[in-house]
């Protein structure tokens, strides 16, 4: 409509596998890296949108929908998963009194 | 009936009144088991005398067949022949006789009818061996009578003081036995392998008409195995020294069995495979000289021994010896002449010593026995009938037999005759010591001995008195050429012929005038050591001192030689060692310790990777994160 | 190089900084803003791409919804002090090597990764609500079913996880 | 597709019916909703009305197969579980139906023929066990667990959807046989996007079936979750994640065999090692299951790695004989309901209660692979397979198969031992009806079983 | 069939016969049984090639045939566990253990097991009841032994379990046909025989089999749960193992090891035999010195079965057939053996050979009855020992002189340790202990013994024409169906 297609004008698709890519590892540091539950939800949640970025880009790139409804599925599933998570955040700070992923180490060895 | 019938009969009789004393023996009243033992030996030695009398031919008897196998076939069967039957008539005479003294000596033991439940059963396997077709059933008795020869020599096993040490010179017994059988086994898979056959007969027809012979090295392997063998059951060098300690065993055993019968297994077996021998000159020499030496060193050993059963012991061990000189130099009929000799009077004198040791309360050591000529007459003289026919005295039987050997020995070598000699002299020498200690003098044992002292009852003073006559006039069984010429040479004769195909091969006797002149020397021996006996012994009255105070030869001699040391030093304690070391170290540590190890390296390892298992989420996934790096890792070095 | 390509390199760079504040900013709440900055950054992205639809939900349900729902529950649970335990030296070192390696190894499997012809429609009309309307209910109407019997799933999920638990009953 | 219907709505109506504070009519719903739903799936089986294809969905045999034996361990694992969902009878109804629902998501994960359904399956199977795990509210390890599986679980989601996302820049396609078609068509020249989305898709496999690295999160969730989650994860969970995983990577990917089959042996290695030697010194039951169910995942693995016409029946055959032994084991676990689920607990099992002791014993040695047990004939069909491609992958499973029978043996050995003579006796544990009902199954199928597999 | 029915009654039925029956209980399926196991021997002409007990002419997908039958080979061992069952439950008729349901009916079912390892013949079935075999006898030990068995115990059940996965290794890689040149038909026996193998993988196959057996028998460096294991098991737990599960190795390697293998058995001959020696002569040297009377015959069955395991590998008819009457023999023996060091346990409660003595005059009848053992386990002459250490030091001599002589050492130091053991502890004064003499059915147990010794130690012949023509045609089949690799 406004834009034919950004891939007509120079941009490749390498520069969203790239970004895509680097969004991801930076989810996954962020996991690895933070220590309070939440954060480390939402970077999940980061690495999710980078897949969604991806998704979106092949789905523009062989202008085929699909992608685009399974990104929305993603999204779908994004929600669900933020509900239980968050849910379960909140059960373990009942009891706890902190969502720092590093004081449950119960089950161990 | 026919011979055919008859042999197995000899087997037969002592096999049942074993199993009858064995099973029924403790409830029955001793009389009638020591009758029903001393019968069934008796009937044996009719049903022989019978055989003996039949016999004009081998006769070769088929059992059953045992082992039937592609290239092992193996029967039990007899041979009667002159040699077997011979040595049938020796055993079960003499067996019987000692089955006769037993019922006396042994009526007051608790093991009363064990005892003759293993006699019987001796005789049986004794007899198995002898009268076997092959050596495979040779062998079947060859164990055997160790077996019965083990059970009785530990017969007083739960005696206080000395029920383990009897167990102990038991096993010895058995072991050294072992050993020899060992060799004996390897023999006979020789002779398989070779001949493939173990059948006497078939044997002698291969090798004396066929004349197919293995190598020079193969007849040597052969006969040296089974002179292996004989050594251990004959107690030669190295395997003698369980005999003297066998002597633990209540007399009449010492006399059946390691005096009469069970110890000249060895000299059966060498004159059955004499075939075997004639063709390896090398073991013959060897036999010659380990018998000498067996003979000097047993002889030298008895010289300085207090134990009135262990001087006839390692008497007997000397007579052995001189017997495998016989053997080595060829001399097998005069061989099988001095086992009928020996058997007679070493029965004798193990009798007359167990006559002996009954009187006085079971006292053996002779330094507290002195002055028995008085008390217990009849038992002093046959002693003494023994003791001449064992010096060699001349005209007794002992005399013609030695004078054999020693005729041989003397065309065979001058030197091997003059150490016989010396032998010889030794022999006499210490047998009139112990002679003299025993009945000359005054009495040396404990006021309560004195008392009791008294002649044993007719059962045993029975036996003495026949082997006593049988030693006086058992010389002229085979006299020498020199008397009664039609005559002479008797048992020689018979056993030449008609022995199963395998006739003896003899060497030549030695002429007259040499023959004459060695009798001389042989006198002279005898009647030298007699008088200077006499004179130190008898007269002065010396009794023989402490072993403590012994010094020199002496000490060396009273303590055998230290050979018992030796071996303990050289087998006994390796072994033990072994296996305490190997248990410990090897079993132990090494072997277990490997499985252990790795069960302890799986369960450390175990340790290791539960670490890994941090708790920590985020370690979690930063592992996972590793497996996907190293995943993509892969792709990169693999494409 | 053309506009469009200065303003897809502008708005990456953009996103890729915002995405690292979310990870590095040591505030809880700044985390969750700079992520909404993210959400936002992303939804350009996908206009870019012509994909309006997505970027629509994106900002409707990422960044309105879901975020709103960290936010509170990062309000609710208090948690907004600058109070977050700090990792272990030990594995932030780790965590960045291990980041860095993927991104290395990523970068390095894909750098000249063969990509499938781009068809020639240029008319590209994928990403406005009516098409993907049409997909969603025709082809994908098996999973969008299904996707209920996630939602019942995680609702009963959260619903038993969360609800505090009254003194049991009798 | 009918069958996950009944079973959906069986879930419901458990959810609903739960208000009526009748915890055995949510039983009998949920009990008629698995068995209407297996008689489906079989009828659909026995009648091949075509079978019936769905976009997204097809219930093939493979489908149907697995479908079966899933339904099956649901139906055991909600029998057995029902005596300690009664202790919360408000609570009856949400247990039962999420464990329905995470049915549905294993059927889904066995029979979809594109990547939505996959992920959809993958998700629906997934989301209820991860509340499910810490369906233990007031324990705080119930908790952890539940947390560390959804952490974990989100980030392998993550990592899947990447691959996935690869997998369509690669191909442009997310239907299976398009994606096989594709794959196959271009056989050698494949771009990376294809392997790195492989890889990736991989990676999150294994961390479903919680093979090495990829296993962390399982022993200490089987640790944490209450031990019907616990049971339901080990088989039916696994159930799924293994078809999806054959049907993925036997057919899917069957043309990058020999890209990914030298990886997949060398993780498989790795998980049978990890998880029996970090198994030996276990005191803690669930623990040692999950170890030990790591072992067993790296022996399913050869399944996959193997290709040949026989795999998924002897991926089938394993994970059925797997199934009854942990369900066992499970149920013997919750009717000897230690606190703190050590496994001394075990301890003179035989002599209390023979019979559960007897099944204890036979799940353990089920599972060590001692003939004539089905564990061993489930272990046979797959080494032999696999013996005639990957000897020396089959020598190192049958040496990990001589270490795990350390700590199989060594429970063995406890449940026959005598209680120790100065601690208080344990009393005779109660079992009801229905645990021994599941009891006398697992046992026939134990012992009996092994023969049919064969046949 | 009635011959694996019957025993699996009787192991079901113990399960719920009331605890005053029991011993009967536990007499009359004994009795049964070997009555059975002897009818079975009774018609069984050695001539005939095979006699099928189960066929259902019908393999299963996975290449189980179910195939179970005996030719000589099989039958003789069928009749030995049949009536060393009965003799173990004889012996063990006056102890409160008898009563036990438990323990009867793991005898039965362990009977039931040995049974099939004997029938099988199909190699997966073999494998199966082979490891089926191991949980009874763990079972009896774990429960009724010593009060530290359990260490032993682990120890035994995962070496010999370890050991036995290389034979199932083995086994599945000829079915499997990756190192020949077709898979196989089924796991029946003749299927696997009709596979080639390449000298390599039969090597390896080999090895497998190997490793299984000699675990189980045990050859020498793999030996050492044994006499731990025998140590702590009670009394009917050793004589199982003893005398029946070591006999399933020894029949395994005639049955299975030589015949699917044959290729490599001239690579492993030397080595199996040196095993075999090394082992005779050093758990005879280690017995020598043993403390513990039960060790001391452990250690005592470890050297008797080194030799077995050196004429199996013989592979001539010859030494073979001593192998089964030294098998035999060995079963018999252990049997004695075993019997007798629990009845000194049982009575003084002391098994250290120090402490004991003097048992003989408490109780001449023991004594005697154990020196017939004795004799019998040092191949004394007239006893089976004899003949069957007789034709395999016989073979073992005729392979190779050297060795022959060293192996043929185990009957002097066989006597040495036998005898010092027996003599320790029956000779010399009686110790305060009081020891009644036997009860009718131990002196049962030792009367048949020793019926059974002396009659194999008179006339062989007995077992030989029974086996011979089975193992004729057995080897008869190695050398037709495979071309040896020399």
């Amino acid at each position: 409509m406004i834009l034919a297609s950004i891939f007509e004008s120079g941009v490749s698709i390498q520069f969203y596998i790239v970004l895509s890519t680097i969004l991801f590892a930076i989810g996954v540091l962020g996991v690895l890296i933070r220590k309070n539950a939440i954060i480390v939800l939402m970077c999940v949640e980061i690495m999710l949108n980078a897949v969604n970025l991806l998704m979106v880009a092949f789905s523009t790139y062989f202008g085929n929908g699909d992608a685009q409804v399974f990104v929305f599925f993603i999204m779908v599933v994004a929600a669900a998963e933020a509900t239980i998570g968050l849910s379960i955040l909140v059960l373990l700070y009942r009891n706890n009194r902190s969502v720092d992923i590093g004081l449950f180490n119960k089950l161990k060895g | 009936m026919s011979v055919q019938q008859l042999v197995p009969l000899i087997l037969l009789f002592p096999l049942i009144g074993g199993i009858i004393n064995g099973i029924f023996g403790k409830k029955l009243p001793k009389a009638l088991v020591g009758s029903l033992a001393t019968l069934a030996s008796t009937l044996s030695f009719a049903t022989a005398l019978m055989v003996f009398f039949q016999l004009n031919e081998p006769v070769k008897i088929h059992l059953f067949r045992m082992i039937d196998l592609e290239d092992l076939r193996l029967s039990a069967s007899l041979l009667a022949d002159n040699l077997s039957l011979w040595m049938v008539l020796i055993i079960t005479g003499i067996g019987s006789l000692i089955h006769l003294f037993s019922m006396g000596y042994m009526k007051h033991d608790a093991g009363y009818s064990k005892f003759f439940t293993y006699l019987n059963l001796f005789i049986f396997a004794m007899l198995i061996l002898v009268l076997g077709s092959n050596y495979f059933m040779l062998f079947f008795g060859w164990e055997g009578v160790g077996i019965c020869s083990y059970f009785l020599i530990g017969f007083h096993y739960s005696d206080a003081e000395k029920g383990m040490l009897n167990g102990i010179a038991a096993r010895k017994a058995f072991i050294m036995n072992r050993i020899g059988d060992l060799g004996l086994l390897i023999g006979l898979f020789l002779i398989l392998s070779q001949f493939g056959t173990l059948e006497y007969q078939e044997l002698a027809n291969i090798v004396t008409v066929d004349k197919i012979l293995g190598t020079p090295w193969m007849m040597f392997g052969i006969t040296m195995c089974l002179f292996i063998g004989a050594t251990g059951k004959s107690a030669q060098i190295p395997l003698f020294t369980w005999l003297p300690d066998a002597m633990a065993g209540p007399t009449p055993v010492s006399a059946l069995i390691h005096a009469a019968t069970m110890v000249t297994a060895g000299i059966f077996l060498v004159v059955r495979s004499n075939f075997f021998f004639e063709h390896a000159p090398m073991t013959q020499e060897i036999m010659l000289y380990i018998g000498l030496a067996t003979s000097l060193v047993a002889a030298f050993i008895a010289m300085r021994q207090n134990d009135i059963k262990k001087v006839l012991a390692y008497s007997t061990v000397s007579q052995l010896g001189l017997l495998f000189v016989a053997l080595g130099m060829g001399a097998y009929t005069a061989a099988i002449f001095h086992v009928t000799t020996h058997a007679f009077f070493k029965a004798l004198l193990f009798l007359g010593s167990g006559s002996v040791i009954h009187a006085m309360s079971d006292e053996q050591d002779i330094r507290k026995m002195g002055g028995l000529r008085k008390k217990i007459p009849l038992t002093h003289l046959t002693f003494l009938i023994g003791t001449l026919a064992i010096t060699g005295f001349p005209l007794l039987s002992g005399f013609f037999s030695k004078d054999e050997i020693v005729g041989h020995a003397f065309s065979h070598n001058v030197v091997i005759y003059g150490i016989l000699m010396f032998s010889i002299l030794l022999t006499a020498i210490y047998m009139f010591r112990m002679y003299f200690v025993v009945f000359f003098g005054t009495f040396r044992g404990t006021h309560e001995q004195e008392h009791h002292v008294h002649e044993g009852p007719a059962s045993m003073t029975l036996p003495l008195v026949i082997l006593a006559i049988l030693s006086v006039f058992g010389g002229l069984l085979n006299l020498p050429g020199i008397w009664l010429k039609g005559q002479a040479h008797w048992l020689s004769h018979h056993l030449e012929h008609n022995t199963g195909g395998l006739n003896l091969i003899e060497a030549e006797h030695a002429d007259n005038g040499i023959t004459l002149m060695l009798m001389i020397i042989a006198v002279a021996v005898c009647l030298g050591a007699l008088v200077v006996c006499y004179l130190v012994y008898g007269k002065k009255q010396n009794v023989p001192v402490e072993d403590a105070e012994l010094s020199g030869w002496q000490k060396i001699s009273a303590n055998k030689l230290y050979i018992d040391e030796i071996y303990n030093f050289l087998f006994v304690r390796p072994t033990e060692w072994l296996s305490v070391v190997g248990h410990k170290f090897i079993e132990i540590m090494f072997l277990n310790g490997i499985i252990l190890g790795f069960a302890k390296g799986i369960g450390a390892s175990g340790e290791l990777v539960k670490k890994w298992q941090t708790g920590r989420v985020n370690w979690y996934i930063l592992w996972m994160v590793g497996g996907i790096v190293g995943l993509i890792v892969y792709y990169l070095v693999k494409i | 190089m053309s506009s469009l390509e200065i303003i897809a390199t502008v708005l990456g760079g953009l996103t890729i900084g915002s995405a690292l504040m979310v990870v590095l900013s040591p505030h809880p709440v700044r985390s969750v803003l700079y992520l909404i900055l993210t959400f936002f950054l992303i939804s350009g992205n996908y206009i870019l791409m012509n994909a309006q639809f997505i970027a629509v939900v994106n900002i409707i349900v990422y960044a309105g919804a879901i975020m709103v729902l960290f936010l509170f529950v990062l309000m609710l649970l208090n948690l907004s002090k600058d109070n977050e335990p700090k990792s272990s030296i030990k594995m932030k070192i780790a965590a960045t090597f291990a980041g860095g390696a993927l991104l290395t190894v990523l970068i390095a499997a894909l750098k000249d990764s063969v990509i499938l012809p781009k068809t020639e429609m240029l008319e590209n009309q994928q990403g406005m609500v009516e098409n993907l309307g049409q997909l969603l209910f025709t082809k994908y109407v098996l999973p969008f079913e299904m996707s209920s019997i996630l939602f019942i799933a995680a609702m009963v999920g959260a619903v038993l996880l969360a609800k505090r638990e009254k003194q049991i009953i009798e | 597709m009918v069958a996950l219907i009944v079973i959906f709505i069986s879930g419901l109506l458990s959810l609903f019916l739960a208000f009526a504070k009748k915890p055995w009519l949510v039983l009998l719903t949920a009990s008629a909703g698995l068995i209407a739903g297996g008689i489906s799936l079989f009828t659909q089986f026995y009648y091949q009305y075509d079978f019936i294809h769905y976009e997204g969905l097809k219930f093939d045999g493979f489908a149907v197969a697995f479908g079966l034996i899933a339904i099956l361990f649901t139906l055991l694992v909600v029998l057995t579980g029902y005596s300690s969902f009664k202790d919360k009878p408000q609570h009856t109804g949400d247990y039962i139906a999420l464990l329905l629902f995470s049915l549905t998501g294993a059927l889904c994960m066995l029979s979809f023929t594109d990547m939505f359904m996959f992920f959809l399956g993958l998700e629906i199977l997934s989301i209820p066990i991860y509340v499910m795990a810490g369906s233990n509210k007031d324990d705080v390890r119930s908790s952890e667990a539940s947390l560390k599986y959804f952490m974990t679980g989100a980030f392998a989601t993550g990592v899947l959807l990447f691959g996935i996302a690869w997998i369509y820049g690669g191909t442009a396609s997310f239907k299976l046989d398009e994606i096989t078609a594709f794959i196959y068509n271009a056989e050698g020249t494949h771009s990376s996007l294809i392997y790195i989305g492989l890889l990736m898709i991989l990676s999150a496999f294994l961390f479903k079936v919680g093979a090495a690295p990829f296993h962390f999160w399982s022993p200490d969730v089987y640790d944490g979750s209450p031990h019907i989650v616990t049971g339901f994860m080990a088989a039916v969970v696994k159930l799924g994640a293994f078809g999806a995983f054959m049907k993925i990577f036997s057919v899917t990917f069957a043309g990058l065999h020999d890209f990914w089959a030298p990886a997949l042996s060398v993780l498989a290695i790795l998980t049978m090692f990890v998880g029996n030697l970090s198994a030996l010194k276990q005191i803690r039951f669930k623990r040692l299951l999950a170890y030990s169910s790591i072992t067993h995942v790296g022996y399913a693995l050869l399944t996959i790695i193997v290709q040949s016409p026989d795999s998924a029946f002897n991926l089938w055959a394993y994970i059925f004989s797997y199934g009854f032994s942990t369900i066992g084991l499970i149920t013997v676990a919750i009717i000897i309901h230690d606190e703190e689920d050590r496994i001394e607990a075990f301890r003179g099992l035989v002599r209390r209660n023979p019979f559960t002791g007897f099944v204890a014993i036979l799940g353990l040695l089920s599972l060590a692979g001692v003939p004539p047990l089905m564990g061993f004939f489930g272990k046979f069909l797959v080494f032999s397979e696999a013996i005639t491609q990957y000897p020396w992958l089959v020598a190192i499973a049958i040496i990990n198969s001589g270490i795990g029978i350390f700590y199989y043996l060594r429970m063995v050995i406890l449940v026959l031992q005598k209680e120790d003579d100065d601690k208080p006796k344990t009393p005779r544990h109660k079992v009801p009806v229905l645990q021994m009902i599941v009891l006398a199954i697992c046992a026939l199928a134990l012992l009996f079983g092994g023969n049919m597999l064969i046949f | 069939m009635e011959l694996l029915i019957i025993p699996s009654l009787f192991a079901l039925a113990a399960l719920v016969i009331p605890r005053n029956f029991m011993r009967y209980f536990g007499l009359a399926g004994g009795v049964t049984s070997a009555v059975v196991a002897i009818v079975h021997a009774v018609y069984y002409a050695p001539t005939t090639k095979y006699v099928s007990l189960f066929d259902p002419n019908w393999t299963s997908t996975f290449g189980l045939s179910y195939k179970m039958g005996y030719d000589g080979i099989s039958l003789i061992m069928v009749v030995l566990t049949n009536v060393i069952t009965l003799l173990i439950l004889l012996s063990n008729f006056n102890k409160e253990l008898a009563s036990n349901k438990m323990f009867t009916a793991m005898v039965f079912f362990m009977q039931v097991a040995l049974l099939g390892v004997f029938t099988s013949m199909d190699g997966l079935l073999f494998y199966i009841f082979w490891e089926i075999t191991l949980i009874p006898v763990f079972l009896i030990a774990l429960w009724f032994g010593a009060p530290g068995r359990k260490q032993a115990l682990i120890k035994f059940f995962i070496y010999t379990f370890v050991g036995s996965l290389a034979m199932l290794l083995a086994l599945m890689a000829i079915k499997t046909g990756i190192c020949g040149n077709l898979p196989a038909a089924s796991f029946a026996v003749e299927d696997l025989m009709a596979v080639q193998l390449s000298a390599c993988s039969a090597c390896w196959i080999f090895g497998g089999f190997l490793f299984a057996f000699a675990v189980k028998i045990p050859l020498f460096p793999f030996h050492t749960w044994q006499p731990d294991t025998y140590t702590n098991s009670p009394m009917a737990g050793t004589m199982l193992l003893s005398a029946l599960m070591l006999k399933m190795a020894l029949y395994g390697m005639i049955r299975w090891m030589i015949p699917l293998a044959p290729e490599s058995l001239e690579s492993y001959k030397l080595p199996i035999i040196i095993l075999g020696t090394i082992g005779v002569v050093y758990a005879a040297i280690l017995a020598i010195k043993q403390n513990d009377i039960k060790r001391t015959f452990a250690f005592a069955s470890i050297s008797h079965v080194g030799l077995i395991a050196a004429g199996i590998v013989l592979l001539n008819v010859d030494s073979t057939m001593g192998v089964f009457v030294q098998m035999i023999n060995h079963s018999l023996v252990a049997v004695g053996l075993f019997l007798a060091v629990d009845i000194i346990e049982s009575r003084t409660g002391i098994r250290n050979m120090s402490e004991l003595g003097g048992i003989a005059k408490q109780a001449p009848k023991f004594a005697f009855w154990f020196g017939v053992v004795a004799l019998a386990s040092i191949s004394v002459p007239l006893t089976s020992g004899f003949i069957g250490e007789f034709l395999l030091v016989r073979g073992v001599y005729s392979y190779n002189w050297i060795i022959g002589l060293v192996i043929g050492s185990t009957l002097v130091y066989g006597a040495v340790y036998t005898l010092r053991a027996y003599q320790l502890s029956m000779y010399g004064p009686s110790k305060n202990f009081n020891f009644p003499d036997l009860t009718w059915n131990e002196w049962l147990v030792f009367f048949i013994l020793m019926v059974l010794i002396v009659i194999l130690g008179v006339y062989p012949q007995l077992v030989i024409d029974f086996v011979q023509p089975s193992v004729t045609r057995l080897f008869e089949n190695i050398h037709s169906s495979k071309i040896l690799v020399q």
